[in-house]
């Protein structure tokens, strides 16, 4: 086809509350419909009504996994969203913007301004609060989509109220392609590539830990709410009752831990999400939860910090706390999703190395994975095995010369002591936050307590974990870029960049953080002739780690950015030429 | 719908025996908490439950030894959070008996929290506090039950704070069983917290356990002379009359102070399995993942 | 003088209740009059009354900032002082025990037993707690001690009882005296050479940190009780009337740190002081601190962990926690004493970096650091000067234009804004946990969260703290041992040890381990051929901090104990040969 | 001692515009946080305080964002931790007035525990809470203060929680003032604040501030219907008449509830230097230092 792209970013822009989000999901599930891959990004503040608010969605008729660089089209709702976007849009970009708010273009822009009186057509057509439609149908407009594509989303939508809404939203679309075409000549470049049509999946990364979750079996959720992780909360709520399961919501998130390490101790599969307040709160419930070698898994949602920081903004910076918050030295596992899939496998994966190791394990997810909307094939929940690790079976149990406590902390090669649950027989145990013996009950006994503190060590003293890393590139790169979450996407598209440009570059990302896969990490460490480390926090957190665990200080750089944004592909390809 | 205590009766018959441990408790000599101890193994196997159906969790203080000088599963868990973890016990085992113990610093300081909103939550769960109106364990700081003037490590010069006052708060909480003991009424104990598990829903007993090392105040003698029973004609389903009693008393009142019949929480939950999730099958059905991919096109 | 001894260690030990505690402190007190230097360190349990308690007090005529191997004089009052601690005792020791025990030594201990009738004594003198009297007694007449020497001592403790309690009690110990005599020939090896009679001070690390507190003006000290930390709290409540000041002792430890924060705020010098539990559970708090740049000084007094652990055992295992705990990237100073005067100099200098740096201070001591019982020649409260850091006087706010807010987080070259107090003309702001702009408001704007967040990052960044290490060696040792807080005596004494036998060894003692001080350290670092970092965890966390932040992977290595006790120094010795 | 209102009067009238900011609060439009702002600050002015000798705390939520609409000295600080803040403000300084202010979320659910020990410590401070039964910020999440049966999005179900009871617990807490306030009602909030203000101690207002975007149910339209004003004859002073009316009214009255003359805790504590330490001398006196090393000897 002549002058059709492959991607295009379109963004839509007002105050909150205004229904943004709601627009921004209508037509990026319209898109998906049509078989394209998304990836979208809400800008949203820490507030309920008022202020900007955006919803940037990237289309591409390939898998995207990152937000890029520039807006194609811009639907703005009002003149605020204009001015603090307009760096944003690249050269010969669209505006469409409501006659209204009298749109001005900032100078020196060189976008062209589609002035659409989107409110007074949905007037028109019988209700202003069809302005979102009419945008809608301005875009295909301008995209040259057919206004047809849609009939079958507003009949999802609007069917149960009856044809007629339906219609008249049809119309309210129709209305604002016709006003595009009919006053602006058509542009190239905004016609997008036909899709393939095949049927795909769209969710955020919450959707998916939470999805991730129900399918490894866990029943019990305990959580305070928090931005970002209250989708989380609010997913499991509502599927819960199809399987018996319950989501408490507690007083705070000491009480969220505590009670997910007791539905544990009492059987259950349990979890908590939070993200960094809460998170620090539950300090403490972590380190008993790893004392009394109670299995649980906490999400970690990171967002801008330290302290409240900015809730709805982007950041990885509770590494440090995740591996090494607590007092005392409490054995655990980190983890961290850098894709959607990840986001699903890696939570269920979580459980089952929760059960075999009986520690807690930290799903470090940041916002940007967490809220981003994307496009996945499809999951596979027979990949997701539930194996409880290691349980005393009822018979076991009943083979145990009787007398005495059951030895639940019983001091064995790999560290780890079969466990029983209440109810059982000769399973009677206590589960101990202090130092305690084989069958739980405290102790001041020196050799008793090193001999049990060895054992926790060694419970992860060999640990492997098949999805610790993910390597994409030559084996000897010049540059080798580290990372971890959703810095993955955007480091990706960065890298096909600068090969292109003849570089010999690769990609490093750790979904393991703790216990650091040093074997793993190593041959590409010192293969690669320099590595920078890139992450969003200010206190270059992972390259820390690695240094701690690696070195490797002489040939690495940090790249940290830690302003709530992410990186953006072609800000990281300039950023990364300075190494090469 | 939580089962009840008869149908958990075994055929060979629970004795005091079933309930013991081989452990010294590592207690003051006189301390009160020995005989809140002996009064829950009793009420335990006067109850005839088999100590492998109770979980008992404990706090952090003297008083929160108590889960590990009794036979059944325990927990000794955080400094003012017993009552956090027991109520996810009960959520993940709902047919377990579960009791929560713990001090006063526990239940009133650091964890009046977790107290309130356990009460208000009404879980099937009893909370035992042994409320010596000091901190034992760390060696005799004020506790948020000393009396005004109270002289401690930690306030010298006496405590210049208003005690808080747990039947009344628990009252104002909507707690569903209320009832306070003494160590020193032994009997009366042990029927009293037989009482708050057989109930259903949360269940409050608090007793005067007196610290014989750093509590010269409130002593066996002191609660002698000012505990009051309630008389037999008492009803404890009047709220109103539970608040006059307490006030009445100064908050030293023995006995069932209030008694409600409310639901508890497990029976509200919409769709709640109502069984021990480790026996569950804890596979998805192939159906439901689809339907919940369904909603992501 | 013939056949004296520079040192000795004694050792008194019973059931957890029976006046070991007072017996050992009266013996040290009586020795610190005499002029030796102590080092006494209790050994007890997490319980009130019951259960093995002892006293070990080393005597000597030189400074000695560390536990002895052995010891010489073991006074029991039960069998199982004599049976827990008898591997402890040199050969040639004496163990005096109490006739009413029927005591006996374990096989194979070559030691002579005393057997005292020590109850029978006291009861002989008219009350049977004078056993411990009749012991000490004992204990004089087997080091040749004359009896008048505690005369002073009955006196001060009991004079107001009356004259009469005094001479019981001085016949008591008499009594004891002479029994030795009568019964036991004199033995070799137990007479001390003559101290210098000079007067010293006796304490304990804890109290050293909270006359430091006081010294440095804090008037404000809000806690939550926690073994080992209470007796900072329980001293300044009973030092702060006369100075004005008010211990509180809050609901959590939560309120702790927040009341801190807040007393702070409105110009207080403020602290709190807590342990590991306690500790975790301020994380949130510290953040609050360090994003508000609200100065505070904590305190955490490391016991065994991880969970409540063993609460009366000692570690130092919250390293981690104190750096890298809480959400986000926290800025924060992290201090740690190695001496008794140290805690002192230390502590009062956390309260001037504090208020320079307007952060959150962590003292972090461990626990055989806070509660042995050391000897000091004297603490100068000249050398503590106050200094509150950079506040805005009332004429400099005088001086400023009127209207709008007080720039409270100015952005200055150093990161470090002026700050005011409430009730300060034209300097009201508002304090953040949000991230803000320059007038303490919310901000969600990327670029001013960009400037903020460098400027916190900025106050840290040529930190240089005038106490942040101590090496004591040749400048090229073959071995150089690194560590933090209290293992700085037994290092110290080891390392005599090793230098005796010609080895080329150093010390390294890390008092700033926040920011980590690479400058200082990295010469000494270099400089020798093997490294060894001594440590009191589970999880190497120095080694850790230390590779992390300038390498050495190579060339060091690790030597961590967890069991509950501190390193001795024949262990040490031992120990460390392996790297000789 | 605290330094009375009076005495703080400056020469030059304190007027509503001392205490604006130029800030547009970021709540929704007929939130009703606009009403409590406005009424805070209309006491403030009604007192004569100069704005730099007051001190505002607040916690975090919609309501959180109060500190930074006024002007006086604020603290934002964390959730559910304002009254801690504040109380450490107050003792640093005890000269200033104290404001504490928060959500519903705040006070009773993460900050429980925060506000029971706030209320019996007395402290002559004062706390707003802007109660709308709902989690705003985070956009409508059940609270404590939610009745049963209250759809949100954490219980699409309805709650099946016993929503808190703040006058009642405040009541049984020890709280030495205790009023309630309706948004609606700005003069009479003023009113309200203003006693607070002035009342010596502790004082909790505890005002219905209907969010209009996450509670459908609690609405101004459902609180003018179902809110009572005590009547001119009420008597504050007397405990069992304000448990009797909290009862009676299902909670919902409005005005002074409970007034009680008790010494605030900074006239408690032993040798308090009751001013600004920040003016005073920290250096320690000589022979203060010596007396403290003389009982190491
Ligand atoms: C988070 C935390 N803070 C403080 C402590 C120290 N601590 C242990 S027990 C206790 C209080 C004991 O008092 P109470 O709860 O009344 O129990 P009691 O010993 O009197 O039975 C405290 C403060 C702790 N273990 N954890
Ligand atoms: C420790 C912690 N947990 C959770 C949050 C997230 N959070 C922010 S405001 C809020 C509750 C808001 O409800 P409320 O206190 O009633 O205030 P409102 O917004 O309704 O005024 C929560 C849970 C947080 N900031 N800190
Ligand atoms: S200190 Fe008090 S509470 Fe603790 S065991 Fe002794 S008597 Fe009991
Ligand atoms: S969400 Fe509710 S509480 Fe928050 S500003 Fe809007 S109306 Fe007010
Ligand atoms: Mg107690
Ligand atoms: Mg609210």
């Amino acid at each position: 086809m002549n002058g059709v792209v492959e991607e295009l970013t379109w963004m839509v822009g007002g105050e909150q509350g205004e229904g943004i989000d709601s627009t921004g999901a209508t037509f990026a599930s319209l898109m998906n419909r049509q078989g394209y891959f998304l990836y979208g990004y809400r800008n949203f503040g820490s507030r309920i009504k008022g202020g900007h608010t955006n919803y940037k969605l990237r289309i591409a008729t390939h898998p995207v996994a990152a937000q890029s660089d520039h807006v194609d089209i811009l639907l703005a709702f009002d003149q605020p969203t204009i001015n603090i976007n307009a760096k944003e849009l690249r050269e010969g970009a669209v505006v469409i913007a409501d006659e209204r708010v009298h749109p001005k273009l900032p100078e020196g822009i060189r976008a062209s301004l589609y002035v659409v009186p989107l409110t007074q057509i949905a007037e028109e057509h019988g209700n202003r609060i069809m302005k979102n439609m009419v945008s809608l149908g301005a875009t295909a407009g301008l995209m040259g989509l057919p206004v047809e594509a849609f009939y079958e989303l507003m009949q999802k939508r609007f069917g149960r109220k009856g044809n007629e809404v339906v219609e008249q939203n049809m119309q309210a679309i129709a209305a604002g392609a016709a006003y595009i075409r009919q006053h602006y000549e058509k542009l190239e470049g905004f016609d997008l590539a036909p899709a393939d049509g095949k049927s795909r999946y769209l969710m955020i990364g919450n959707e998916a830990m939470a999805l991730g979750a129900l399918t490894a079996g866990c029943r019990v959720m305990t959580a305070y709410p928090i931005t970002p992780a209250s989708d989380i909360m609010e997913y499991l709520v509502r599927k819960f009752p199809k399987v018996g399961g319950v989501m408490i919501q507690t007083e705070d998130e000491i009480s969220a831990v505590n009670m997910a390490i007791g539905a544990s101790y009492a059987g259950a599969r349990a979890m908590t999400a939070t993200s960094g307040p809460g998170f620090s709160l539950m300090a403490e419930g972590i380190g008993l939860s790893g004392m009394s070698e109670t299995p649980i898994v906490v999400i970690d949602t990171e967002r801008t910090g330290p302290s409240t920081g900015m809730p709805t903004r982007h950041e990885q910076s509770d590494l440090n706390m995740a591996i090494f918050g607590t007092h005392g030295d409490v054995q655990r596992i980190v983890l961290s999703p850098s894709t959607l899939e990840d986001a699903f496998y890696i939570t269920a994966d979580a459980f089952n190395l929760a059960d075999a190791y009986q520690v807690p394990v930290i799903m470090l997810a940041d916002f940007a994975l967490c809220e981003a909307l994307q496009t996945t094939e499809g999951l596979d929940p027979t990949q997701v095995r539930i194996d409880r690790g290691s349980i005393m079976t009822d018979e076991q149990l009943m083979q145990l010369p009787g007398g005495g406590q059951f030895k639940r902390y019983a001091i064995t090669p790999t560290g780890i002591s079969p466990r029983t649950f209440p109810s059982q027989v000769n399973g009677i145990y206590q589960a101990d936050g202090l130092e305690h013996g084989e069958d739980g009950h405290p102790t001041e006994d020196f050799d008793v307590r090193q001999k049990q503190m060895s054992k926790r060590l060694a419970k992860l003293a060999g640990f492997h974990y098949d999805r610790a890393i993910d390597y994409e590139g030559p084996q000897q790169p010049d540059l080798l870029v580290v990372g971890f979450g959703s810095t993955r996407g955007v480091i990706d598209e960065a890298l096909a960049q600068l090969r292109q440009e003849g570089h010999a570059v690769a990609r490093l990302t750790l979904r393991c953080l703790w216990p650091f896969p040093a074997e793993e990490t190593t041959p590409y460490l010192e293969a690669a002739k320099h590595i920078v480390i890139v992450e969003n926090n200010a206190g270059a957190q992972l390259a820390g780690l690695i240094h701690r665990e690696v070195g490797y200080h002489g040939k690495s750089s940090s790249l940290s950015q830690y302003n709530g944004r992410t990186f953006l592909p072609s800000q990281l390809v300039r950023l990364l030429k300075e190494w090469l | 719908m939580a089962i009840s205590v008869q149908e958990k009766k075994t055929p060979s018959a629970i004795t005091l025996k079933d309930y013991k441990v081989n452990i010294r408790p590592n207690w003051c000599p006189g301390c009160g908490d020995f005989s809140v101890l002996m009064a829950l193994q009793k009420s335990l196997t006067a109850l005839q439950l088999n100590p492998k159906d109770v979980a008992v969790v404990a706090g952090i203080g003297c008083s929160g030894r108590i889960s590990g000088y009794l036979n059944a599963y325990g927990f000794h868990s955080l400094h003012g959070r017993a009552l956090a973890t027991a109520q996810g016990i009960k959520l993940a085992n709902p047919e377990l008996t579960v009791i929560a113990a713990g001090g006063d610093g526990d239940a009133f300081a650091i964890g009046m929290s977790q107290t309130i909103h356990a009460m208000r939550r009404n879980m099937d769960i009893t909370y035992i506090v042994m409320d010596n109106q000091v901190y034992g364990l760390t060696k005799g700081q004020t506790s948020p039950r000393s009396s005004e003037g109270f002289k401690t490590s930690s306030t010298p010069y006496g405590s210049v704070e208003q005690p808080v006052h747990p039947v009344q708060l628990a009252l104002s909480a909507n707690a569903t069983f209320i009832a306070q003991g003494f160590s020193s009424e032994q009997d009366e104990l042990q029927e009293l917290i037989r009482k708050a598990i057989e109930h259903k829903g949360f269940s409050l007993v608090n007793v005067f356990s007196p610290c014989v090392t750093y509590n010269k105040v409130n002593t066996y003698d002191w609660f002698r002379q000012h505990v009051v029973q309630l008389p037999e004609t008492y009803d404890p389903h009047d709220k109103g009359a539970a608040l006059q009693a307490v006030h009445d008393t100064n908050g030293l009142c023995l006995g069932v102070i209030y008694e409600e019949d409310r639901p508890p929480y497990d029976e509200l939950i919409p769709g709640y399995a109502h069984k021990p999730y480790f026996h569950a099958d804890l596979q998805l059905p192939t159906e439901l993942f689809e339907e919940a991919m369904a909603e992501f096109q």
